[in-house]
């Protein structure tokens, strides 16, 4: 891609993703300094849980967003090989998605919406809040418009031709975000924005609970399809080798936005306002969606054997060591794998059913969302940034070595901070405290846990201290020596040339989501138009 | 039908053994009875009450006379319309016992009480007299003591004393005399207008003398 | 290793959807896929076997209350709380979580019996549970939580607040003492069985 | 890394990822005794 205008426009993006993301690393460590409880001057609950919520909301909304349509953009038109669709509507969606942003963190950092990136009513926040949020999602709708229109166009224009796997998994997620993103808008716009403006007296915690549980569980979709992307169309070229099987891939990605979408309840286990059988759909479900993942770790692994193999691996592991460690991508992908094993299972864990009574709202969990969202699916946007930033700025990349420390050093510092996490949780300690109160015999066995935390958020700010560095010095280095690398998207072993129109498009997807939502969620909602129910009044925090 | 529940759930303490703490709840129909409150038509109202809450809803400390002690006299100016109000319904039904105040809460009406909580509630805090605040006291309103499982006072009462919804009254600017003498009622359960002895439970874990410190540490506060 | 592929054994995925033909699947990625649907199998069915027959369910009883003038109701007066044995032998224990406790604030209940937990909210969303138990719930006002467990072991627990309910959340804690069986005595509260005026 | 002849890279990119499939067997393996064991031996036992 070598138009200035959109290389622009993905730097932006970009840019303020990265930016969201060092800042909420910094309140990270805040937050595990002020939890230890070793520093007292650090001890003020309100700043706390105003850090909580803006850190939980940076990392969340921001960084995500606006990585993945930056990424998105540069995808559609690199993938595509054509100029983006409606360059001045991205422009308008990047500037609402911004101002949204804007409007949101003025009331969280000062202290006036404290109420947690996941909302929580009946307590409520300044309106600026919801309003922020609202315009942030509304902004991101319209790069779903944007990714989809560029999809459809080029179908047309190439009747019967597979459409490029990077694209196709981009026009996924584009269309999974639009469903995922119903569920926290109605919940927000008919809930949370008139009960904040004092427009009605009260709502019903339990059907806000519902509408955002419809959203909670595909919104990590959304968040880790750009790593899958990463994993099967740059991993395998730049381990050396090819894709293991590019079909199996359109499969993966349309079981998972298929599947996330209907299962959100497994949020709910613990909540009282819906019914078991109803839970227990949504538990299986939620089991369903762990084999896309299964796949997608045998076909990365396989393109990575093939790799290693080409590159005079022998034996049955032997190939593992063969594989280029030293490729920023590469590493990323097998740190990004480790990390995934361990996050993954906590995931199967949580899913199961009645067993959630054990982890429930414990430090656990936590452990478990730090470890696949800050682990598994950020580590290979930091790898796909280290990759893009040449290309985006024509200039090589600042230092490879500084570059792979930063990469290890952020694996170690996840590593270290979410292992007491996870113990912690199984200990019974309670998620979302700003300090160890208690005073029983039972809790006090914590504290050596929340020491190594410390240690390993502060690796972690170190790491992301590091990657902003690095990209900083990559794109102000003199001009002197001229860049001319061109983006590589993997090849398949087996070309594909043709597809069933279901393995090349969304259109009979977008009904079975229909079906499976009407199904898993029809009824679960309609019961509290049915219900005698007694709505909250507006509570303060 | 929500209504009919309603009536139901409202109708139940008749029946039942022992007097709930209070009988006024935060229902929807409630809170906008409150919110309703007209200012002026309090402020009409208030005339009477000027005698003891002084001009400006500001109160009066305790004082000794002839070897008696006339009781504190709460400030009710920047005070939450809701709590006014609740203490005002619980003067009325008997929850709560002072002998002025239940005669005179008596011969009020809902709409009555309504009014004068909306009239003092705009009238702004008063500051008291300085004493010097002690260090414990401002620990207890921002850290409170888990030993004791007593949250920081600041959390239900505002980092400025300022209050919180429902009901929880603002204590900045209060009596210190009141203060301290109503949390001492608290702590012998001589008060009990707190649903669920939620202001008891903290009250007994609070000695006299940590008591005294909040009062003149709110007292101060703007 | 060798170059003979394997025998196509392992191609029931071309089976099922006879129209793959012509899509490469490798038929050891198809093997994979069949261990993993194995492996997720032997979860669902254990989870899904032990909620139909053995009971074992999360709390989900749907069932709504007006969270605004609890202390008003008959269940939830305050008299009303805390452990309770009715009719049948059966143990209900009634609490409220309200800003920034729970109530009653302390309670015995006996180990290895199994104890039937009615939460309700008097103001926010709160949740609660007992750490090294079971006993874990959300408490969402307008919703009566209830969740029937036991605890194996006697001892002092605390009972902790884990939703954010506002910034005094860290504080929001109690603690229960769970007494061996043999030595625990069913109190003995005035209208304990709920009395003859029920509506 | 040595130069391979056309047919060794036929060969390799033929060949089936045997390597992947024990290296996820076990993984997923150890999933499943990790999962049990947390079922059986610390959630059920705890009420």
């Amino acid at each position: 891609m070598n138009n200035a205008a959109e290389q622009k426009l993905v730097l932006s993006h970009l840019w303020v993703a990265f930016i969201a993301f060092v800042v909420a690393c910094l309140l990270g460590e805040y937050q595990v300094l002020e939890r230890s409880g070793l520093f007292p001057a650090l001890d003020s609950t309100r700043v706390y849980f105003a850090s909580v919520s803006t850190h939980g909301v940076l990392m969340a909304f921001v960084l995500t967003t606006f990585f993945i349509m930056g990424f998105g953009y540069y995808v559609a038109v690199s993938s595509l090989k054509q100029p983006l669709w409606n360059l001045p509507l991205a422009w308008i969606s990047f500037w609402i998605a911004l101002v949204g942003t804007v409007l949101a963190a003025i009331p969280l950092l000062t202290g006036n919406a404290s109420v947690l990136y996941t909302f929580y009513p009946p307590i409520v926040a300044h309106a600026a809040f919801y309003i922020g949020a609202t315009l942030l999602v509304v902004g991101s709708w319209l790069w779903c418009v944007i990714m989809l229109v560029t999809f459809g166009q080029w179908k047309k224009a190439h009747p019967g031709a597979p459409v490029p796997l990077a694209m196709f998994a981009t026009a996924a997620n584009a269309l999974l975000w639009l469903w995922t993103s119903a569920g926290v808008a109605l919940e927000v716009l008919f809930q949370l924005i008139p009960f904040s403006l004092g427009w009605i007296d009260t709502i019903d915690p339990g059907l806000a609970r519902t509408l955002f549980a419809w959203t909670l569980h595909p919104i990590v979709y959304f968040w880790l399809i750009p790593t899958y992307i990463a994993f099967y169309v740059f991993v395998p070229k730049q381990a050396g080798g090819y894709l293991f099987s590019d079909e199996m891939a359109r499969v993966a990605f349309i079981v998972l936005v298929v599947f996330a979408l209907p299962i959100g309840f497994h949020h709910l286990y613990m909540d009282p306002e819906q019914g078991q059988g109803w839970k227990l759909l949504h538990g299986i479900g939620t089991f369903v969606v762990a084999l896309p993942t299964l796949v997608t770790g045998f076909t990365v692994i396989a393109s990575l054997e093939i790799a290693g193999r080409l590159r005079g691996g022998k034996g049955l592991f032997g190939w593992i060591l063969a594989l280029p460690w030293t490729n920023p991508m590469v590493l990323a992908v097998i740190l990004s794998l480790l990390m995934l094993i361990f996050g993954g299972f906590g995931g199967i864990v949580n899913a199961s059913y009645a067993m959630n009574a054990m982890v429930h709202n414990t430090a656990w969990v936590p452990g478990h969302f730090h470890l696949i969202f800050g682990g598994t699916t950020i580590i290979m946007y930091i790898a796909i940034a280290y990759y893009l930033w040449p290309l985006l700025v024509g200039k090589p990349l600042f230092s490879k070595n500084l570059a792979l420390m930063q990469l290890w050093t952020w694996f170690i510092g996840m590593s270290i901070l979410t292992t007491p996490w996870h113990v912690l949780g199984l200990l019974g300690q309670p998620r979302r405290i700003s300090t160890v109160v208690y005073n029983n015999l039972l809790t006090l066995a914590w504290q050596p846990y929340e020491f190594m935390m410390i240690l390993g958020g502060l690796v972690l700010l170190g790491s992301a201290c590091l990657l902003i560095y690095i990209l900083a010095k990559t794109q102000l280095a003199p001009a002197a020596e001229a860049f001319t690398g061109e983006i590589e998207y993997a090849t398949p072993i087996h070309a594909v040339s043709t597809l069933p129109e279901y393995l090349n498009g969304f259109k009979v997807w977008n009904k079975v989501i229909a079906v499976l939502m009407a199904i898993s969620f029809g009824f679960p909602i309609l019961q509290f138009f049915f219900m005698d129910t007694f709505g909250s009044s507006a509570w303060g925090y | 039908m929500k209504r009919l529940l309603l009536l139901l759930a409202l109708s139940t303490p008749l029946l039942a053994n022992a007097q709930p703490a209070s009988q006024i709840a935060w229902t929807p129909a409630m809170l906008n009875l409150v919110k309703k409150g007209n200012a002026e038509k309090g402020k009409q109202l208030a005339e009477s009450c000027k005698s003891c809450h002084g001009d400006q809803g500001q109160g009066l400390k305790a004082e000794t006379q002839d070897g008696e002690t006339i009781p504190a006299v709460p400030a009710l100016a920047g005070q939450l319309a809701t709590y006014t109000f609740k203490q005002l319904r619980d003067y009325a039904n008997g929850d709560r016992s002072n002998e002025t105040m239940n005669g005179i809460a008596k011969n009020l009406s809902e709409q009555d009480a309504s009014d004068l909580a909306a009239w003092f509630g705009s009238l702004p805090r008063t500051v008291g007299a300085t004493a010097p605040i002690k260090a414990r006291a401002e620990k207890m309103v921002a850290l409170g003591d888990g030993k004791r499982i007593l949250p920081p006072c600041f959390t239900c009462h505002g980092s400025n004393g300022q209050g919180e919804k429902m009901d929880i009254p603002a204590l900045a600017g209060q009596q210190a005399d009141y203060f301290a003498s109503t949390l001492l009622a608290y702590k012998k359960a001589e008060r009990h207008n707190d649903i669920y002895s939620r202001m008891r439970l903290i009250a007994q874990q609070l000695s006299e003398e940590e008591i005294k410190e909040l009062a003149v540490y709110y007292q101060q506060l703007k | 290793m060798h170059t003979e592929p394997t025998k196509p054994k392992s191609q029931w995925l071309i089976k099922l959807f006879p129209h793959w033909a012509h899509i490469h699947i490798d038929q050891l990625e198809q093997k994979w896929i069949a261990v993993s649907l194995a492996a997720v199998a032997l979860f669902v069915g254990i989870i899904t076997l032990d909620a139909l027959f053995h009971g074992i369910n999360p709390p989900s009883k749907v069932e709504t209350i007006d969270s605004a003038s609890l202390h008003l109701s008959k269940e939830f007066a305050e008299d009303n709380l805390g452990v309770q044995v009715d009719g049948q032998g059966k143990i209900i224990i009634r609490m409220v979580a309200g800003r920034y406790s729970f109530f009653p604030k302390h309670i015995d209940v006996p180990a290895e019996t199994p104890l039937t937990f009615r939460w309700v909210s008097m103001d926010v969303l709160h949740g609660v549970h007992i750490p090294m138990t079971n006993m874990s719930t959300m408490i969402v006002p307008g919703y009566v939580a209830e969740i029937t467990t036991s605890f194996p072991k006697p001892g002092d627990y605390p009972l902790l607040c884990n939703e954010y309910c506002g910034l005094g959340h860290n504080h929001m804690w109690s603690n229960i003492s769970v007494i061996a069986k043999e030595n625990w005595k069913a109190p003995t509260k005035p209208a304990a069985t709920g009395g003859t005026s029920h509506e | 890394m040595e130069q391979l002849t056309e047919e060794e890279r036929k060969r390799i990119l033929e060949s089936p990822p045997m390597g992947t499939f024990a290296l996820m067997s076990v993984v997923l393996g150890g999933m499943v005794i990790a999962w049990l064991f947390l079922y059986y031996g610390v959630f059920l036992p705890r009420g």
